[in-house]
């Protein structure tokens, strides 16, 4: 398509999953609506789960789940080196998701424990950003398929692409939803960045922060705000902890 | 020139059935129960009802305004077409009719607010315009809640800006008509003249609400106390509490800052160029290109939402824009209230003028 | 018209060493080596990497936990999420309130037939036109596709209608849920289903123009039953060799061992193997299928017990049939459901349960074991794959040694091995959690 | 049981044209768009650094592009379809009618976008919007131009103007400072400024290596270069934030009054009309009120520098 002068062309893609669920690579695959408008926007090289064709001349990779396996990070580093672009897809990939929750337990131990004695590589559940450099990040657990629509179409027409900078209750306002703390429940919603439209406090389930901070947050009022509520302070760092994104602050309180 | 009103009563089962009728043939919202709170108190939202029995007409107050349903969320303003280099632009104002029920006059007050900000001036907004022609407000009184400063605001009254206004008095409404349509609607169902009884039930029904406010802020030469106290600290000592989360903003009746973004259709075909509520209270609302913020602290982003609600903007004749309902001090996670703040204000700029110092130099 | 080719016994030399099977989720390898015409090696190996769910959920709060197992599997986080659920309410004895369950099984149905038609038109059918992917079906196909994608769209409504989002609920709880869909997305629902319909009998028109593979060899077939409705959530655990088991004692319908080759365990009952899945449950429980179902199922000569796997992706379609009529029907009780009564308060207890669902793939289960503050101190979880694995497993070598029997070249042992994986829709990233 | 009788009467006002209430004020044109665009062609695109090119836009209809009339300092807002809007100075002369001049730098989403754009590419403008220098108000008197940077943008048009009645102004200076001389924009032009315009020119920069002959410094280390009245002199200041606060002081102490010497103040801007909020600077409106402030409002005005 050519507008304003210049020319708007299909981008070369390329989806790899990692340790993860895969669910964020299905959400390519829903809003079936606009399927047809999105798949022809983009020009699927490399795609294991949906098509038996491989090419390696994608541009654009998106990168989903935790790399938790030695040969996942020479995996990683060939993709890297391909991709023009690298797009860090999904919770896993952006903060090392809830597989990162076995970070916290020995090894061995987990090994043992699930099977009993026989030797299985594994490793610390580390983020794509920790392995090689990372262009965009598109949190989420699962990613919003809007979003990703957003930030594609984004790519293919060449503007730049943001994300919401402030917290998750803004549009759980605009959803008109009870905020959660009213109904005795702690949510992460305020330190949250927003994108997702509140789906879950919309639901009526806590925020548990799958897609990180929001910019410049006050982690300290947010605290203050636990305990004035009475609610338990170790189920907020659980919380906090679950997708990993908010290892920073968490890490800082230990400190 | 206010407008002349005729003054009807009604009994409440005919006026059920009147407000049935109109939500039957019309997209009609109302206060509606959609939650109870952990105290076990219901939790009202203005809703799209469709009979009158989903409206809780004895409601308290809801946790959002209504302010949605003139300026949503999420507005187009234009949609571009593509064409081979070239497009064509369309803007539309569709504003489809909708009945507005149960607003408080405090709620009127806030859309006469808007009228003002979005209506006059140099540049009215026809997008605003197309949806306020379009509504049709029946109003409500209330016993206030025991946070409700609207009085302080003298925002408690309102006596324009609605089609139809009921203050219950009892086993009736007495009805202040305000609109041609609103009678016309009105002729069909059993409406008095008000006795002289009627009258005094009004008059009482007006002192109780006046003397039902507990909740009082000293809001008089408050514009010059913020002028004056533009660099006092007690900004950001309300900042540190902030979440910079803009919940305020987002149920508040007036906050109507918003901010415009363009999207490409997923066909790319076109594009349109929509407004969304924003909050001054959110990180970026005053970061240009290049990344300066030039409000990069929370208390100077909290300072600048109460600048705007208590001392007015100067293209909105300097008014102040709070009508007193405290749905942000309600929803403020942090405990942040406009009470509060303007008490602590006014507590430090009296002790300051004891020692009669000026106010701390400008950083 | 594979079939049809004339068999010539020429000694052949061949491996095939499949990595990262395409169309399927998760990752698993293909290994079959011919020598002088003999079958050497046929192998199924998962080689995903784990990620041991089950020992991060220790200590974690039960009502948390439905949050985490779901992202076990991005494809049926609702089984996953109902199972941990089942196996919680079950260990502190909590009764969820009817309209709860009614959700619930609603929400199943939307997973399910999402997973269905997405396996059906995007993973599967393309082997039948030798396209790499569904997208060229796109162009050649556009009406079918259309009826696919409306098909997995109204599968993804009704989960968002019922759990908040399609994939990874977030209204499923322990106790019930937390948020009951409005009745103006119920009417919805219910004008969406009926409109659908066509969309169903238009994809059971084209996959009756396809050629189903020839291939038996005798399973054991798993899944539940509860002797009154097809089953979704709960029951006993049957197989088709008359094996009837409590839910708790799903160890003995499992079995678990270790190979050397694979990161996912093997199973087995009575048999060497055993499979799980759609044909698994039209298998034990042909009869309490809605009529409308059965009739699809006679319209493709299916008939219980069937031991051809490839017959599962139309056993997926009959159920296709099956959840949209029931779904209806669920639409309907909810309309007149107390929409307002859906969570039970509970106080958390000490408790160990199992909870068995029916996920698209077929029968999952997962054992919770709770402290008195409710937090999890065990948990298992064997998810349909892994009681697949050793099925697919022996089938491969099966069908490989049909295939050279048949004198088919190594392209279409290829073909034939890769489509009999796919055929079991098997999840990997799921089988290792 | 739905009864036509109440159904509330829709008013389509996508049928009636509708109607503006005339502004009066300096800031004004005689159609006032708000929220349709003027359709423009990009005709010309010049390369003026790395990060600044100057666009040169018709607006395609030829009633409205004889009726787009604006003032000197007023912006408009660029919207490039698709990418969004933003808002920009009027660069070119008020009495050219024909071409449209922006000289823009890649900052953002909208600028970025608009780099990519071809000649000939069309963009859509709303405006012209904000208050002007008062060029009336300095005849007679001699004017000093102070700019920084790409505060060049929104001097051009004051200094086509004054090109253009140079008989109504005394002494017409301007001084010209600049990161680096590949930020000294519009270079090529100097020397009409100076010899058609009879403009005297001062320039320095921060950095330069050493085939640059002129000054190195700050912009205010130029005061020295020259004299003049004060009391008769008129004072515009453009440039980044950072600048008014030392050049204005400089000017002060050189007993310019403050009411006399303006500026043109910068904020995030959406809408251009007073409604997003964005630009608020103490009670003001950067888009209203502004962009063009005297020196005297501007220190009144709360958080302005
Ligand atoms: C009165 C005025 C005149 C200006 N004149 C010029 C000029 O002549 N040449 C020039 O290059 N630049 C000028 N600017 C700055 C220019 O507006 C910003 O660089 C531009 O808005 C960046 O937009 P963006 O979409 O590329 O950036 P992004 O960072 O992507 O910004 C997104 C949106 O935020 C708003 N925004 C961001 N930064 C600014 C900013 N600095 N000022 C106002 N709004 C902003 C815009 O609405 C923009 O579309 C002027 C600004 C103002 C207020
Ligand atoms: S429920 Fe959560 S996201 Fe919503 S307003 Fe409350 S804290 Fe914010
Ligand atoms: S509400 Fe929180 S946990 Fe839920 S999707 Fe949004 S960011 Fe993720
Ligand atoms: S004042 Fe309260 S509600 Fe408003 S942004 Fe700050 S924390 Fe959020």
């Amino acid at each position: 398509m050519k507008h304003l002068g210049f020319n708007i062309g299909k981008v070369k893609i390329g989806s790899f999953d990692f340790t993860c669920c895969e669910g964020c690579q299905l959400q390519l695959a829903n809003r079936e609506s606009t399927l047809p408008d999105f798949l022809a926007l983009i020009d699927v090289r490399n795609f294991r789960e949906i098509s038996s064709e491989r090419f390696d001349d994608y541009d654009i990779a998106l990168v989903e789940g935790s790399v938790t396996r030695s040969d996942e990070i020479e995996r990683l580093k060939k993709i890297r080196a391909q991709a023009k672009v690298l797009v860090a897809f999904g919770s896993c990939a952006c903060f090392g998701g809830v597989n990162s929750l076995k970070n916290g337990i020995p090894q061995e131990e987990a090994v043992r424990e699930v099977y009993d004695g026989k030797t299985i590589e594994t490793m610390p559940s580390t983020r794509i950003a920790d392995i090689v450099s990372v262009d965009y990040c598109i949190p989420g657990c699962p990613v919003s398929k809007e979003e990703v629509e957003r930030i594609l179409v984004g790519m293919v027409t060449r503007s730049l692409v943001s994300l919401p900078k402030y917290p998750v209750c803004v549009e759980c306002k605009q959803r008109l939803n009870i905020c959660l703390f009213d109904l005795g429940q702690l949510c992460l919603g305020p330190v949250t960045r927003a994108g997702c439209d509140a789906v879950c406090p919309t639901g009526r389930t806590a925020c548990l922060g799958c897609r990180g901070p929001a910019e410049d947050i006050n982690f300290p009022s947010f605290e203050q705000l636990v305990r004035d509520k009475k609610l338990s302070s170790s189920e907020m760092r659980e919380m906090l902890g679950f997708y990993n994104g908010f290892a920073d602050y968490l890490e800082h309180e230990k400190s | 020139m206010e407008k002349p009103m005729i003054y009807k009563v009604i009994s409440k089962p005919e006026f059920k059935s009147f407000i049935d009728t109109l939500v039957k043939s019309n997209t009609a919202y109302g206060p509606k129960a959609v939650d109870t709170d952990r105290l076990g108190n219901p939790v009202y939202q203005f809703m799209h009802v469709q009979g009158a029995d989903e409206i809780a007409f004895d409601y308290t107050v809801t946790h959002s305004s209504a302010k949605h349903l003139l300026l949503p969320f999420r507005d187009e303003l234009s949609h571009y077409s593509f064409r081979d280099g070239d497009w064509d632009q369309e803007v539309r104002y569709d504003a489809p009719p909708i009945v507005l029920i149960g607003l408080r006059p405090c709620d009127i007050n806030a859309i006469n607010i808007l009228d003002d900000v979005m209506l006059h001036g140099p540049y009215p907004s026809p997008y605003y315009l197309a949806r306020r022609k379009n509504t049709f407000i029946i109003g409500m009184d209330h016993l206030p809640l025991a946070d409700c400063f609207c009085k302080s605001m003298n925002r408690h009254t309102v006596n324009h800006g609605f089609n139809l206004f009921c203050s219950d008095i009892g086993d009736r409404y007495y009805l202040a008509i305000n609109s041609a349509n609103a009678f016309s609607f009105l002729k069909e169902f059993r409406i008095e003249d008000p006795s002289y009884e009627d009258n005094c039930n009004l008059i009482e029904r007006r002192k109780s609400i006046k003397n039902s406010f507990a909740t009082t802020v000293e809001v008089t030469g408050l514009p010059v106390f913020l002028d004056i106290e533009f660099d006092s600290p007690i900004w950001q000592k309300w900042g540190d509490k902030c979440l910079s989360c803009g919940s305020c903003a987002m149920v508040c009746p007036t906050c109507y800052c918003y901010s415009v973004e363009e999207r490409f259709d997923i066909d790319l075909k076109g594009s349109t160029r929509q407004n969304h509520l924003y909050s001054c209270n959110l990180v970026d609302f005053a970061q240009v290109a290049g990344g300066h913020n030039f409000r990069p602290r929370n208390g100077d982003r909290l300072k600048y939402r109460y600048y705007h609600h208590y001392r007015g903007f100067a293209a909105n004749d300097n008014q102040q824009i709070c009508v007193g309902c405290n749905r942000c001090g309600r929803a403020c996670l942090a405990d942040i209230n406009p009470k509060d703040v303007i008490n602590d204000l006014r507590l430090e700029r009296e002790s300051c003028m004891t020692c009669v110092l000026p106010s701390p130099d400008k950083t | 018209m594979v079939s049809q080719i004339i068999s010539n016994m020429k000694k052949v030399d061949f491996d095939i060493d499949l990595h990262h099977l395409p169309r399927v989720e998760g990752h698993g390898n293909i290994r079959i080596s011919v020598k002088d015409g003999r079958l050497e090696e046929a192998t199924w190996a998962v080689v995903e990497t784990p990620r041991f769910f089950e020992v991060i959920v220790k200590g974690m709060n039960a009502e948390r936990v439905p949050f985490l197992t779901s992202r076990i599997c991005g494809i049926c986080s609702i089984s996953h999420s109902l199972t941990s659920i089942r196996a919680l309410e079950r260990a502190m004895e909590i009764q969820p309130p009817e309209t709860a369950r009614l959700i619930r099984l609603l929400a199943m149905h939307g997973e399910t037939l999402q997973s269905h038609a997405l396996h059906l038109f995007f993973l599967a059918a393309p082997d039948f036109f030798d396209a790499p992917s569904a997208l060229p079906l796109m162009q050649s196909h556009p009406e079918i596709v259309q009826a696919g994608l409306q098909l997995k769209e109204l599968g993804n409504e009704i989960s968002a209608i019922t759990t908040g989002r399609c994939t990874h609920p977030v209204s499923l709880v322990v106790g019930g849920v937390s948020k009951a869909p409005s009745k103006e997305a119920l009417l919805k629902l219910r004008t969406m289903i009926a409109e659908r319909r066509a969309a169903l009998d238009m994809t059971t028109e084209f996959f009756m123009t396809l050629q189903i593979p020839a291939f038996v060899r005798e399973t054991e077939f798993i899944s539940l039953c509860n002797g009154s409705t097809y089953p979704s959530i709960g029951g006993d655990l049957v197989s088709t060799d008359g094996v009837v088991h409590d839910e708790n004692d799903y160890l003995l319908m499992t079995n678990e061992y270790l190979t050397e080759f694979s990161t996912s365990k093997f199973t087995k009952v009575s048999r060497q193997s055993s499979a799980a899945g759609a044909l698994a449950r039209f298998n034990n429980n042909f009869s309490l299928l809605h009529p409308q179902a059965r009739a699809a199922a006679a319209a493709f000569g299916l008939e219980p017990v069937c031991h051809n796997p490839f017959m599962n992706n139309v056993a997926q379609l009959v159920e296709c049939h099956h959840i949209m009529a029931d779904a209806a029907m669920l639409v309907d009780r909810l309309l007149d459901a107390d929409l307002h009564d859906i969570r039970t308060a509970f106080k958390p207890k000490a408790g160990k349960a199992t909870g068995a669902v029916e996920a698209p793939r077929g029968v999952l289960y997962h054992h919770m074991e709770t402290d008195d503050e409710g937090k999890v101190v065990k948990a298992d979880c064997i998810i349909p794959t892994t009681q697949n694995n050793a099925n697919i497993h022996y089938d491969l070598h099966a069908l490989a040694e049909q295939a050279l029997q048949e004198g088919k070249t190594e392209k279409e042992t290829e073909k034939l091995c890769v489509m009999l994986v796919r055929s079991y829709d098997p999840c990997i990233s799921c089988s290792v959690h | 049981m739905h009864d036509m009788r109440f159904t509330i009467p829709g008013q389509d006002l996508n049928r009636e044209p509708f109607a503006f209430k005339a502004p009066d004020f300096q800031k004004k044109c005689e159609v006032m768009i708000t929220d349709r665009g003027y359709k423009c062609r990009i005709t010309n695109i010049v390369p003026l650094s790395d990060n600044e090119r100057l666009f040169l836009l018709r607006i395609v209809d030829p009633v409205e592009r004889e009726m787009f009339n604006f003032r000197p300092g007023q912006f408009l807002m660029l919207e490039v379809p698709g990418y969004g809007e933003a808002p920009i100075s009027i660069s070119s002369s008020t009495s050219n009618h024909e071409f449209i001049e922006l000289c823009i730098r890649r900052a953002g989403h909208v600028t970025s976008a608009l780099f990519e754009t071809r000649q000939g590419a069309m963009v859509s403008i709303r405006g012209p919007f904000g208050t002007s220098f008062p060029m009336e108000l300095m005849e007679g008197k001699n004017v000093l131009m102070v700019v920084g940077g790409l505060g060049i943008a929104p001097m051009r048009a004051p200094l086509f103007w004054i090109g253009n009645h140079r008989d109504r102004y005394l002494d017409v200076r301007l001084l010209f400072g600049a990161k680096d001389p590949s930020q000294l924009l519009f270079d090529y032009q100097f020397e009409g400024w100076q010899r058609v315009s009879n403009v005297k020119m001062h320039t320095i920069v921060e950095h330069a290596d050493e085939s640059w002959k002129g000054r190195k410094g700050l912009i205010t280390a130029l005061f020295d270069e020259f004299t003049f009245d004060a009391k008769e002199t008129y004072a515009i200041v453009c440039g980044p934030p950072v600048m008014f606060k030392f050049v204005c002081h400089h000017l002060d102490l050189m007993g310019i009054p403050m009411n006399r010497m303006f500026v043109s103040l910068e904020r995030r801007m959406h809408c251009g009309m007073g409604k997003c909020c964005r630009c608020m600077v103490g009670s003001t409106f950067t888009c209203l009120d502004g962009p063009v402030f005297d020196y005297w409002s501007v220190l009144n005005l709360k958080e302005a520098i």
